[in-house]
């Protein structure tokens, strides 16, 4: 069995072609996190294409006032798809995909600690989604007429009970999402075994790269966090399937208890989704301005102290259910509270940045616009997070707004900042240079021209997830130019297939360690082999690539 | 299908009363939404100052120390690993402005929440339905739909309560230049108040989720000084308006299935699934604010309601064209 | 078995011809199928379920098999032609913090005001602004609970509706309030100052005991009608102002008037040991205290 | 170069000092804290809705201390201890008498829960939809059930391997694992107990 994917800069010994059947079988049996891990964000990406592409039919029809481009129906399936998608199925497999890949690599392994494990996770996730994409067949019931879910990303009981919710469509929300869920359990069991049993002689917890620690602290959040929702899943589904009455308001249930649930569940995983942009920008933002990470064990304990913060605060999205005023009190302090740890984030990758010698590739530019624009998304959400002021903004398109800042300025950029940088590792080749910069303005142009006007559509009292709007409320200039942003982006993100599908094709060798990076990826072939190390390493310091490059002068003297 | 943008440019105005379309949150005009307002200008400015320092801090990092054509390859910056001073330092401030912010939040919150009702105030029951909104005032025994008629609190001291309910789902009452949202819960009761200064019709949404048609659960408060009020009042407490000359017509109504659904006191008329229609006339709108109350409107709306409002709960009721002038021709006597 | 591991420096070459690795196998994924289908009869056909219990159960077996008795393992050949160039020892040099000195991995600064000096200097700077602004509410109002009582408008609402009378009494939820506000605020102050003191010119910490008291007073002054408007009706501007400088001033002298310790955070945790040889670094003064 | 020789030195002995912890281990330990999560959230909602139904038959009415059940599951923790010491010490007979032993009281459990069901159910009129109690009494306690009986299907299955003569010692990891995974189930039923028997009623 050998790769037979990727084009090869370096002829391979005794290099044989497959037969299709025979590649398939190779890529469907394998258990080698590398592919695995490729695998994940493969399926990501195109699962981000599809929520994308809904994404712009949903600006399509909010981009005049009484437009009829989808029906009611068909744009609440819309946007509960693209959000669904978006979050469990490009967020929570771009996590186990690049923790797949680049733990092992980074703390000097051969492999994840469970390799069948892991090949499970990735299928189930798959299989997962699959399923819930399938209610746009079966969503009716066999036979039915099909739809699929359009009761929101979060599911709002009793909206989706029996009476309220016909069909099966929501049964295939649950479904779908607990199944996929499954496997993201079962890669966050595996991350973190990983890094606690296998790390290579002298990779202390505290000379772990940061990527590491983050992707460790995220996957214990999944761990605690995921249950939540799971079991919430479970009581709706024994009400939609078994009579029992957790979320029916008819016989006593509380509708309010599923949100605990669900956001008990929904805050920890906005953090789940940012997390690995923490952990990318982490190791870019060093190496591009030449410089060791500042404050380490800072920035250790403040993706810690998120990680405990952020199981506190899940009613900050619950301020207008008629909570008590001491609640409500409890609540925004605490999420006010994440903005320290995370301040401090912000200012140690500046710190890292100031003395340094910057060098503005992609991924750097990526890292530079998350900063900035995440910087506005934490401070929008200290606005919602004021309880008072979170009255008029709920529910409305001034959250929407934040939580695409949050999102794409946060996590989409921090992914594709990722994207570019270990591009050349895991296929041997150079994302284009000229492509990526196309890519990353008109990204950053659309992404601005949507989401900035949005918060003032908020302002304006215009709330969300509504299929359309009369013209006379104030909210049609905004909505048209966000939608011409929206349109950007989707030539931006079509720039970046495109500088992929070039690439594979065409793109420059780039060398084993392209970026004079310090981390022990670097240290093997690109794409590595499948046993990534010939001998396992041993290392000294954080940075066990600096040691060996200067050995006069190595970090672990003053670590 | 309806061309809505000509429609709205139809709207009939309440006479006298300003149209206050655009909800500005940033132009409240009853007590809450003052509150928030000042909460939200004081978290605007702490927010706009901090973003200032760092995003000028970062643009300033980013540009001072880019890699220029001049600089000597052969070194690499110094390299620092750190310092708890500036780290303390940059910890600390934030959780300095973060507890004032605390502090201010906290009294805000309880100021709104708290607040006990003065002795003389008028009590509304507001009970969401997909996709209508049933406004309910035990004090004068009325009952209507979509429009929420309220007096004027000038100083403050006329302030309207109202019990949020909900028959179904949860919706959202939000009326952004009164105040901030509150949810209408099926199996729970919410509290909320507002006190609109100035007469006017102020224009909301449902703000929660509610189902296909959440988009037209339109809201409308109705401010009007307490006379105006009081008379509304009085005439929405009387019986359906017994007109001899549609009796014929009022028979067709009452044969129909629509009595099923809705009520128009006074009549056999008892259903409750729908808006009351009892003074139907006296509404602007109808659908919870997808068409004005015209009478082209009401008979497209009887006709084929699923046209206007896809997905409503209310059937098409494939009337001939003679039951339907008949049917349109009794509401409309229905002031 | 045998399973033996090799060590060595990153990138470095083994003499094995073979490494093993765990052997590919499909059965996860068919477990995987399995499940969802079992799922996925729920919402359309029993039969549905059936097989994917049958596909699990099946893949089950297999994925034991690959367990039990020993994981299975695969011979992967060591591939002489796909590996990574050798790390090269870089040329280039790493410029100093300060010239002439070794400081070119530093943490900064090297020497600071102990935190503890901070808390202090928070702690007498609170208490002066405090005790002053009592003697204001003693004049003024004959009554020291006034200031505080003002002072807890931030977070109680109702204070802003409570007559002078109540205002001038003790008020237990105020007072709880207002000292915690109070001191955890000038606690804070005090830290962050003795933090950033030694960033400051030589001068500056007198000028900074003066200049953040107005500055400070300026924005309160700005948005108190927000911040807390008890306050704000019945505030007097000179006593606020001459309460926030005896903080700067008494906080700030207290601050200044410690010493300097090393933080050691420039030094090698070999050399924090004590285990480095000397010379390594320039002898120091005053290393420890 | 003093430095070079240093570090070879140091590498070997980290190289013979690194023992991190099996990873079997860690697994199990972490799978343990998700499905502690995965019950708090059930035990939380039986908590919420105590005393919220809107119709009988209500827990005071119809619920029984299983105590001979409770005395047997807990006492299944002992003996499964028992049995994995045996095999550490490879007594294998002694591994196989706890063993089975450990099933039969498991099994008692399941068997005592099947028919406090059958009462409920025929008896009392209590389904899962009868009202909440119902609905989160079933739900908590069969998702407990379901935990046992899936640890009872794994300790059968190390039964019938060893039974059938397969050499179970190899596998002691495994099998100390699912010993682990047995006391975290009886360590559920004491919160359950507590929470239904207890404090619901
Ligand atoms: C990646 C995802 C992500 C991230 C990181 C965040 C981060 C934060 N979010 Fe956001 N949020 C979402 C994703 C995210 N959010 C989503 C998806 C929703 C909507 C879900 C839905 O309804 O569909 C949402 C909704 C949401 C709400 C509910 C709104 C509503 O529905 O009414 C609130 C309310 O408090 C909130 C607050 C916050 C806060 C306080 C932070 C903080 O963590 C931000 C911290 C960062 C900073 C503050 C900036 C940097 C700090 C400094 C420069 C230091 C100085 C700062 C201070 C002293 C303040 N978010
Ligand atoms: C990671 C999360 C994520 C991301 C990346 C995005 C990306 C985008 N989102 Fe979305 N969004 C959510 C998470 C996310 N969103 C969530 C959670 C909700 C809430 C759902 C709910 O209310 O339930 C939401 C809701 C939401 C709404 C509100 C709907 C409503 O309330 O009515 C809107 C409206 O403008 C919107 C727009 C967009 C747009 C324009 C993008 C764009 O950035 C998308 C850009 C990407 C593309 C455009 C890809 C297209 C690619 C091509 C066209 C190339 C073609 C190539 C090939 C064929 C190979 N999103
Ligand atoms: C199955 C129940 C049902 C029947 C039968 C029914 N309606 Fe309705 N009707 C509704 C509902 C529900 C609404 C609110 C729709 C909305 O706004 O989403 C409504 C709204 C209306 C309105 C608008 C009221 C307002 O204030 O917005 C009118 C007028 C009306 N119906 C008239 C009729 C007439 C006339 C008939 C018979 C020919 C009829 N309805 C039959 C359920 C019904
Ligand atoms: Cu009612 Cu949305
Ligand atoms: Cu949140």
């Amino acid at each position: 069995m050998a790769s037979i994917d990727y084009p090869l800069e370096r002829p391979r010994h005794g290099e044989k072609t497959y037969s299709f059947s025979e590649a398939l079988y190779s890529w469907v049996s394998t258990v080698d996190h590398k592919r695995l891990g490729l695998m994940y964000i493969v399926a990501a990406l195109i699962f981000m294409i599809i929520a994308g592409i809904m994404a712009v039919v949903i600006r399509m029809q909010l981009m005049f006032p009484e437009s009829h481009v989808v029906s009611p129906d068909t744009f609440n399936r819309l946007f509960t798809m693209h959000g669904t998608t978006m979050v469990f199925l490009l967020g929570m497999p771009m996590i186990a995909g690049f923790s797949n890949y680049f733990v092992p690599l980074m703390i000097g392994a051969r492999d994840m600690a469970f390799p069948r494990m892991n090949a499970f996770g990735f299928w189930i996730f798959l299989f997962g989604g699959l399923l819930l994409y399938f209610s746009y067949i079966g969503g009716g019931g066999l036979g039915g007429a099909g739809s699929a879910p359009d009761v929101g990303w979060f599911a709002y009981a009793p909206l989706t009970s029996k009476a309220f919710s016909r069909g099966a469509a929501t049964d295939y929300w649950i479904l779908g999402i607990l199944v996929s869920g499954v496997g993201s359990i079962a890669s966050a069991i595996n991350v973190i075994a990983t890094t606690i049993s296998l790390r290579c002689p002298g990779m202390t917890l505290s000379r772990m790269p940061m990527f590491v620690w983050v992707m460790l602290v995220d996957s214990w959040l999944i761990l605690i966090a995921l249950p939540p929702l799971n079991a919430a899943q479970i009581m709706l589904l024994m009400d939609r399937h078994l009579g029992s009455n957790f979320f029916e308001t008819q016989a006593g249930g509380s509708a309010v208890l599923w949100q605990h649930f669900f956001w008990i569940f929904g805050h920890p995983e906005v953090y789940i989704l940012i997390f690995p942009a923490f952990a990318i920008l982490s190791e870019v933002i060093p190496v591009f301005s030449r410089k060791p990470i500042f404050g380490k064990p800072a920035m250790v304990g403040a993706v810690v102290a998120i990680g405990f913060i952020s199981l506190g605060v899940w009613a900050h999205h619950m301020f207008a259910v008629g909570m008590t005023a001491w609640s409500n009190t409890f609540f925004a302090a605490s999420s006010m509270l994440v903005g320290v740890p995370t301040g401090i984030k912000i200012f140690n990758w500046t710190a890292t940045m100031y003395g340094g010698r910057i060098r503005y590739s992609t991924a750097m530019m990526y890292c530079c616009a998350f900063l900035l624009q995440f910087l506005v998304a934490g401070l929008t959400g200290i606005m919602l997070a004021v309880a008072p002021f979170d009255w008029q903004l709920h529910d409305s398109y001034f959250v929407v707004a934040h939580f695409h800042f949050t999102l794409i300025g946060g996590a989409v950029f921090g992914i594709f900042a990722g994207i570019y940088y270990w591009f050349p590792k895991v296929t041997g080749k150079l994302l284009s240079e000229k492509l990526g910069k196309w890519n990353f303005w008109l990204f950053v142009i659309g992404f601005n021209m949507t989401f900035l006007t949005l918060h003032f559509a908020g302002f304006l009292g215009m709330p969300r997830r509504i299929y359309t709007y009369a013209p006379d409320r104030g909210w049609d200039t905004i909505n048209f130019i966000a939608s011409v942003g929206a349109f950007i982006q989707a030539a931006a993100v079509a720039c970046f297939v495109w500088n992929v599908l070039y690439t594979l094709k065409k793109g420059e060798p780039a060398g084993d360690d392209p970026w004079d990076g310090w981390t022990l990826e670097w240290a093997t072939t690109s794409p590595p082999p499948e046993y990534n190390f010939e001998k396992l390493p041993v290392v000294r310091s954080s940075r066990p690539l600096w040691d060996l490059k200067h050995p006069q002068d190595p970090d672990w003297k003053y670590e | 299908m309806f061309n809505h943008a000509q429609l709205a440019l139809l709207q009939a105005n309440v006479p006298g009363l300003p149209q206050h379309r655009i909800a500005n949150i940033f132009r409240p005009l009853a007590t809450p939404g003052a509150s928030e307002k000042n909460i939200a200008l004081l978290t605007l400015a702490i927010t706009g100052v901090i973003f200032v320092v760092v995003a000028g801090l970062i643009i300033y990092t980013m540009w001072r120390f880019r890699r220029k054509p001049g600089d000597d390859e052969h070194q690499e910056p110094p390299q620092v690993y750190g310092s708890n001073q500036i780290e303390v330092a940059w910890t600390v401030i934030p959780i300095l402005i973060v507890f004032v912010l605390i502090g201010v939040s906290a009294r805000v919150i309880a100021g709104v929440e708290n607040a006990s009702p003065p002795a003389s105030t008028t009590k509304v029951t507001l009970v969401g339905h997909q996709w209508w909104w049933e406004v309910d005032y035990p004090q004068f025994t009325v009952r209507t739909a979509n429009e929420i008629h309220v007096p004027v609190s000038r100083d403050g001291n006329n302030a309207t309560y109202l019990t949020l309910e909900s028959q179904d789902v949860i919706h959202s009452f939000w009326v952004p230049q009164l105040g901030g949202k509150m949810d209408l819960i099926p199996n729970r009761q919410n509290f909320t108040w507002i006190d609109p200064r100035e007469p006017g019709v102020y224009y909301g949404n449902c703000a929660e989720y509610c189902g296909t048609q959440h988009a037209n659960m339109l809201l409308r408060v109705i401010a009007q000084e307490p006379a105006d009020f009081n008379t509304w009042a009085a005439n929405e407490a009387k019986p359906a308006v017994e007109d001899p000359s549609v009796s014929a017509q009022k028979a067709v109504y009452q044969s129909l299935s629509c009595v099923n659904c809705h009520t128009i006191r006074g009549t056999g008329s008892i259903g409750q699934f729908g808006p009351d229609l009892t003074h139907l006339m006296s509404r602007e709108n109808i659908g919870a604010g997808v068409l004005t109350n015209t009478p082209e409107h009401l008979r497209a709306w009887v006709n084929d309601p699923q046209a206007i409002k896809p997905g409503c709960l209310m059937p098409s009721m494939k009337l001939t064209d003679k039951e339907l002038d008949q049917v349109v021709a009794y509401l409309e006597t229905l002031k | 078995m045998s399973h033996e591991i090799h060590h060595g420096e990153a990138g470095e070459r083994t003499e094995q011809s073979h490494i093993e690795l765990p052997h590919p196998t499909f059965w996860p994924m068919v477990f995987a199928f399995g499940i969802t289908l079992l799922c996925a009869g729920l919402v359309t056909h029993w039969a549905v379920s059936a097989v994917g219990f049958v596909l699990a159960f099946r893949a089950a077996l297999g994925w034991w098999h690959d367990l039990i008795p020993i994981e299975k393992y695969e011979e992967v050949p060591v591939d002489p032609a796909h590996r990574p160039a050798p790390i090269m020892v870089e040329t280039r040099t790493v410029v100093r913090l300060k010239l002439g000195e070794s400081g070119h991995r530093v943490h900064v600064p090297e020497s600071a005001r102990p935190y503890s000096a901070g808390i202090r200097g928070g702690l007498a700077g609170g208490v002066a602004m405090a005790g002053l602004a009592c003697l204001y509410g003693l004049i003024a109002q004959h009554s020291i609970w006034y200031p505080i009582n003002l002072l807890a408008g931030v977070v109680i609402p109702d204070m802003g509706s409570q007559s002078l009378e109540q205002l001038r009494a003790f008020n237990g939820l105020a007072f709880v309030a207002a000292f915690i506000g109070h001191g955890v605020l000038s606690i804070l102050m005090g830290i962050v100052y003795a933090a950033i003191l030694p960033m400051f010119p030589k001068h500056a910490p007198f000028w900074a005991g003066i200049l953040m008291p107005l500055f400070w007073s300026g924005l309160v002054a700005t948005t108190l009608n927000i911040l807390n408007p008890v306050l704000n009706e019945r505030i007097s501007w000179p006593w606020f102002v001459v309460c926030q400088l005896a903080f700067g001033l008494i906080g700030g002298y207290v601050i200044a008037r410690s010493t300097n310790i090393h933080t050691m955070q420039s030094w090698s945790i070999a050399e924090r040991a004590k285990l480095e040889a000397p010379g390594i670094r320039p002898p120091r003064e005053d290393s420890d205290k | 170069m003093a430095d070079n020789e240093a570090l070879t030195a140091d590498a070997l002995t980290l190289e013979q000092q690194w023992t991190p912890p099996d990873r079997g281990k860690v697994g199990i330990i972490f799978l343990i804290i998700t499905e502690t999560a995965l019950f708090s959230i059930f035990v939380a909602a039986y908590l919420v809705y105590i005393g919220k139904s809107l119709v009988g038959p209500y827990p005071k009415d119809v619920l029984e201390i299983p105590i001979i059940a409770t005395i047997c599951l807990l006492s299944s923790s002992l003996t499964v201890y028992l049995a994995e010491h045996a095999l550490s010490k490879n007594e294998l007979g002694r591994f196989k008498f706890w063993w089975i032993v450990t099933i039969c009281l498991g099994l008692e459990f399941l068997v005592a829960t099947g028919l406090e069901w059958k009462k409920l159910i025929y008896e009392d009129h209590l389904t899962i939809s009868t009202n909440l109690f119902g609905s989160t009494f079933y739900s908590l306690v069969g998702l407990h059930a379901s935990h046992v009986t899936v640890g009872m299907i794994f300790l059968l299955i190390v039964l019938a391997v060893t039974l059938m003569g397969f050499p179970i010692q190899t596998q002691f990891r495994r099998v100390l694992f699912l010993s682990w995974y047995w006391h975290f189930v009886d360590a559920v039923w004491v919160v359950v107990f507590t929470v239904v028997y207890i404090v619901g009623r």
